[in-house]
């Protein structure tokens, strides 16, 4: 809690110094930190309730989770991961200099999360002919509301990669302009991280 | 620590954030509402249930009683008053008020007719018939 | 005071406080007849004490964000109001009407008053909190517009602050969302539904946005830290506020005739409600700590300080002891339930109205602070109301627990009635809390009557 | 938007590492990945296998945290607090599945 107030206080106060001898510094806007804390926090408890409730219902949950589409969610594991390493490369070109590579790279990363969603959309689309919805069992309501909330989140993420796509191609990220490009970055990671838990939880777990 | 605080940034996370969890309780609503037809008892909504309905209101029963477990908590809840007493106890009930008994929580006496009893009692009966997830735990509500 | 306009913001006030001791009253009159269920019958019923009660609470913490705003817009913006005029014409009407509906509920029996007001052309009253005739609603709105084009004419000739504009997104918020009151369709699951989108996006949602303007702005005046800062930390607080309370709408649609999915929804996001509340605490103590001046007004400090804690206890804590479905399953509508909304409306709204009255006063009134004595007796008031709200909460907890052990939880349930009977000795001593508060607020209400050597106005 | 620049900045480019680092990590999240998919290819179940499920998701997790998130070279707070939410979330759902496979 200390460190919080103490974040809570003053920003720029009392420079940690890390093993090299170098500043820590935290990446991007603190904002998002706390945006994405949040973010977490939520994700936390409906995997635990996920969890929890499979718990009680072990063969529903081990019965209906076998006709969900695994390939599909490995396909999308992938993208994401990819995606997140090319948003990675483009932070470096942006920290190196080099905006318009950035930018680049940001547009590789935006394909690979727009084919998420495209594969997603399938998904959901086999899903819904096949008569899942939010109340057709337990397991399905989890199922939709722990990958549509997530799938919200890869769109919100499309959106800030485009902006940032946007501010790259026009020269405005650089070692001395890293706050947008690295806040971005971190929900970014944020939306790939939660998707690594989600997918060997709901897709392979029995 | 050397990080970075713009209001900037800030800003535009608080709009971000807020325009996502609105869209999100929306898009949630609009769920429910398709889905409410499986649950609230709307193919029992007659004209008397209605005419019920608005008795219940022009009568500030929410004022004392809780229904579904929403109002005040000075006096019973209703949402399963109907197997609870069944309709003649109801409109015996209502008719009798208010009790006198001194010191004790007093009802008014609403001076409804048969009809309007009637009514009441059908509105009554068709929240009771409401899927509430099975709410109230027992019947005493 | 830097614009002579804000002077509208005085009678505002005034009339906030009026209402809030007429509620307070009322609140009373309920506490007894809790214990003696005939008091006041046939004159005064339950249900009409309550709708006073819960109606006046309203409209002066209406009354007290509306004065807040005259008070604080102008010198946000650094101009005059756009019409003091029209400003003081809104006052007379929201207060002539505001009369007139208490003195209907109380006079008129109910279904008489629904019928001269023209609720047979379109029913909206008789549901919690929005029991206002058809009349009063229309007239909230016009009030709710007229002062929101007057606020927003205002800033857009001024300065544009974060504080100032949070404010207005806040009251805008409230006049839309209070239009869901006109919506009362025959299905009771559609109506009950769509009725938490007023109470539920107003007191978790809209309102936060209001009180968190309203510290932010007294706490920039009271600490003199930079503006910059205390800007940054109200977005963050807000935006975990909507982020944690608008799917948190979830908590109220368990049991209603609502799909399943709301029980996981509401559950795992009220959970998270408590943050915002927690981190508008840590937010007004650090302020406080990294004062850069001693304001003169120690007791504004204070009531901002209570509104920071009381507010997370109330809103927070009591709010999460039974958000969860499983818990709430049991305490839903019980007495656990109005322990919170006690608390809860002291800790975030009453108290954050009182603060902004206690800074502004004063100078609305021409001094930076009051005398010494002066504020040592608003202190005790401070002090009086906050503790004996504490204590009402903790007897009306006792009683929701007692409560719902006996009727809910056991084997062999006792009827409501019965179990009313059992928990009567926590009834009276909510009642003799309820009467120190009573006293708390008598106490406030001399401290602004206390005679003494003013503090000379400073200019910040 | 505020540009805000410390003294320091120009000195390193190492926050977000180098290239070749990030490469490297990619090619081992996505090895992983597979190991995964091919668990639940194989009908895999069991306390052994979600264990290693588990591991691989939180060393995955890690990667993403430390790495692509750069919290490797924040204030401690902060690759504490996410790596904390990583064990506390993956150890709680090992409880969850171990009280299932009791019922």
């Amino acid at each position: 809690m200390n460190t919080c107030v103490q974040t809570l206080v003053s920003p720029s106060a009392a420079p940690a110094v890390a093993s090299d001898g170098s500043a820590r510094r935290l990446p991007g806007d603190l904002a998002i930190w706390f945006f994405i804390l949040a973010e977490l926090l939520a994700f936390g408890a409906f995997f635990l309730a996920y969890a929890f409730a499979r718990a009680n219902n072990v063969e529903l949950f081990n019965e209906q989770q076998l006709a969900l589409d695994r390939n599909a969610g490995a396909l999308n594991t992938i993208l994401l991961l990819t995606s997140s390493y090319l948003v990675v490369r483009a932070v470096q070109a942006a920290e190196a200099g080099q905006s318009r590579r950035a930018a680049t790279w940001i547009a590789g990363g935006f394909a690979c999360g727009a084919g998420f969603v495209v594969v997603k959309l399938f998904e959901y689309v086999a899903k819904f002919a096949a008569g899942v919805s939010l109340s057709s069992s337990t397991f399905h309501m989890f199922y939709l509301i722990l990958t549509f909330f997530h799938f919200m989140h890869v769109i919100l993420g499309l959106v800030i990669l485009a902006a940032l796509w946007n501010g790259a191609r026009k020269g405005r990220y650089g070692p001395g302009n890293m706050n947008g490009i690295e806040t971005g970055a971190a929900y970014w990671h944020m939306v790939d991280l939660v998707w690594l838990i989600l997918f060997p939880l709901v897709y392979v777990m029995r | 620590m050397s990080g970075t605080f713009t209001k900037a940034m800030a800003r535009n996370i608080f709009y971000g954030g807020a325009v996502f969890f609105f869209l999100l309780l929306v898009a949630l609503s609009f769920d429910t509402m398709s889905g409410l037809p499986k649950s609230d008892n709307r193919a029992n909504l007659t004209e008397s249930v209605l005419r019920g309905k608005h008795i219940w209101e022009t009568r500030n029963c929410i004022g004392c009683h809780t229904l579904l477990g929403e109002g005040a908590y000075f006096a019973p809840e209703l949402g399963n008053v109907y197997p609870r007493r069944g309709a003649e106890f109801i409109k015996a009930w209502i008719k009798s008020q208010p009790t006198g008994t001194p010191g004790r929580r007093q009802m008014p006496n609403f001076n409804l007719t048969e009809q309007e009893l009637d009514d009441i009692v059908a509105f009554l009966k068709y929240t009771s018939e409401i899927n509430t997830q099975k709410w109230p735990p027992n019947i005493e509500g | 005071m830097k614009y002579s306009s804000q002077s509208v913001a005085m009678p505002y006030f005034i009339a906030a406080i009026g209402l809030f001791v007429g509620q307070i009253i009322f609140g009373l009159v309920m506490g007894l007849q809790y214990v003696v269920g005939d008091f006041l019958f046939p004159e005064i019923p339950f249900n009409v004490a309550r709708m006073v009660h819960t109606n006046l609470l309203i409209v002066w913490l209406l009354f007290g964000f509306m004065g807040a705003t005259y008070f604080l817009v102008p010198e946000e913006a650094e101009t005059e109001l756009y019409s003091p005029k029209l400003a003081l014409l809104m006052f007379w009407i929201f207060l002539v009407a505001g009369a007139a509906t208490i003195l209907g509920y109380l006079l008129v029996p109910y279904s008489t008053l629904a019928e001269m007001t023209g609720n047979n052309i379109l029913a909206t009253m008789g549901r919690e909190f929005l029991e206002q005739p058809l009349l009063t609603k229309i007239g909230i709105v016009i009030v709710a517009l007229a002062f929101l084009f007057n606020i927003t004419m205002t800033m857009l000739k001024g300065r544009k602050t974060v504080i100032s504009i949070v404010l207005l997104m806040g009251l805008w918020g409230l006049a839309i969302f209070f239009l869901f009151s006109f919506y009362n369709p025959g299905n009771l699951v559609k109506d009950k539904f769509y009725w938490w989108w007023v109470v539920h996006l107003w007191v978790e949602g809209v309102w936060e946005l209001i009180m968190a303007a309203i510290l932010a702005f007294v706490l920039i005046k009271v600490t003199g830290v930079d503006r910059e800062v205390i800007e940054k930390w109200l977005y963050v607080i807000i935006t975990l506020a909507l982020v944690t309370g608008l799917i948190g709408t979830g908590h109220h649609y368990f049991w209603i005739g609502t799909p399943e999915y709301w029980q996981w929804l509401g559950s795992v996001f009220s959970a998270l409600e408590p943050i915002p509340f927690f981190a508008m605490t840590v937010f007004a103590f650090n302020m406080v700590n990294r004062r850069r001046r001693e304001h003169p007004n120690k007791a504004a400090v204070l009531w901002a300080l209570g509104t920071g804690v009381m507010a997370f206890l109330g809103a927070g804590v009591w709010g999460f002891l039974h958000t969860l479905a499983p818990v709430n399953y049991y305490t839903h509508g019980s007495q656990i339930t109005a322990a919170h909304g006690h608390m809860a409306f002291y800790g975030a709204y009453v108290l954050v109205v009182l603060t902004i009255i206690s800074y502004a006063m004063p100078l609305l009134r021409g001094r930076a602070a009051n005398d010494e004595r002066a504020q040592v007796c608003e202190m005790w008031g401070f002090w009086l109301m906050t503790i004996s709200m504490v204590f009402i909460t903790l007897f009306l907890t006792a009683a929701g627990i007692l409560q719902v052990w006996l009727q809910r939880v056991s084997d062999t349930p006792m009827p409501f009635m019965a179990v009313q009977d059992q928990v009567s000795l926590f009834y009276w001593m909510r009642l003799w809390a309820g009467v120190v508060f009573a006293a708390g607020l008598v106490t406030y209400l001399a401290s602004f009557f206390v005679k003494g050597e003013s503090k000379p106005l400073i200019h910040a | 938007m505020r540009n805000h620049e410390s003294p320091t900045r120009a000195l390193h480019h190492s926050d977000h590492g180098t290239p070749l680092r990030a490469t490297v990590i990619w090619v081992v999240l996505i090895a992983a990945t597979i190991v995964t998919w091919s668990v639940g290819e194989n009908g895999g179940s069991g306390p052994a296998v979600v264990g290693l499920l588990f591991a691989i998701a939180f060393g995955k997790g890690a990667l993403i945290i430390l790495d692509y998130m750069a919290l490797r070279r924040a204030p401690l707070m902060w690759p504490l607090l996410a790596l904390g939410w990583m064990t506390l979330v993956c150890a709680l759902i090992g409880i969850a599945y171990w009280k299932g496979l009791a019922a």
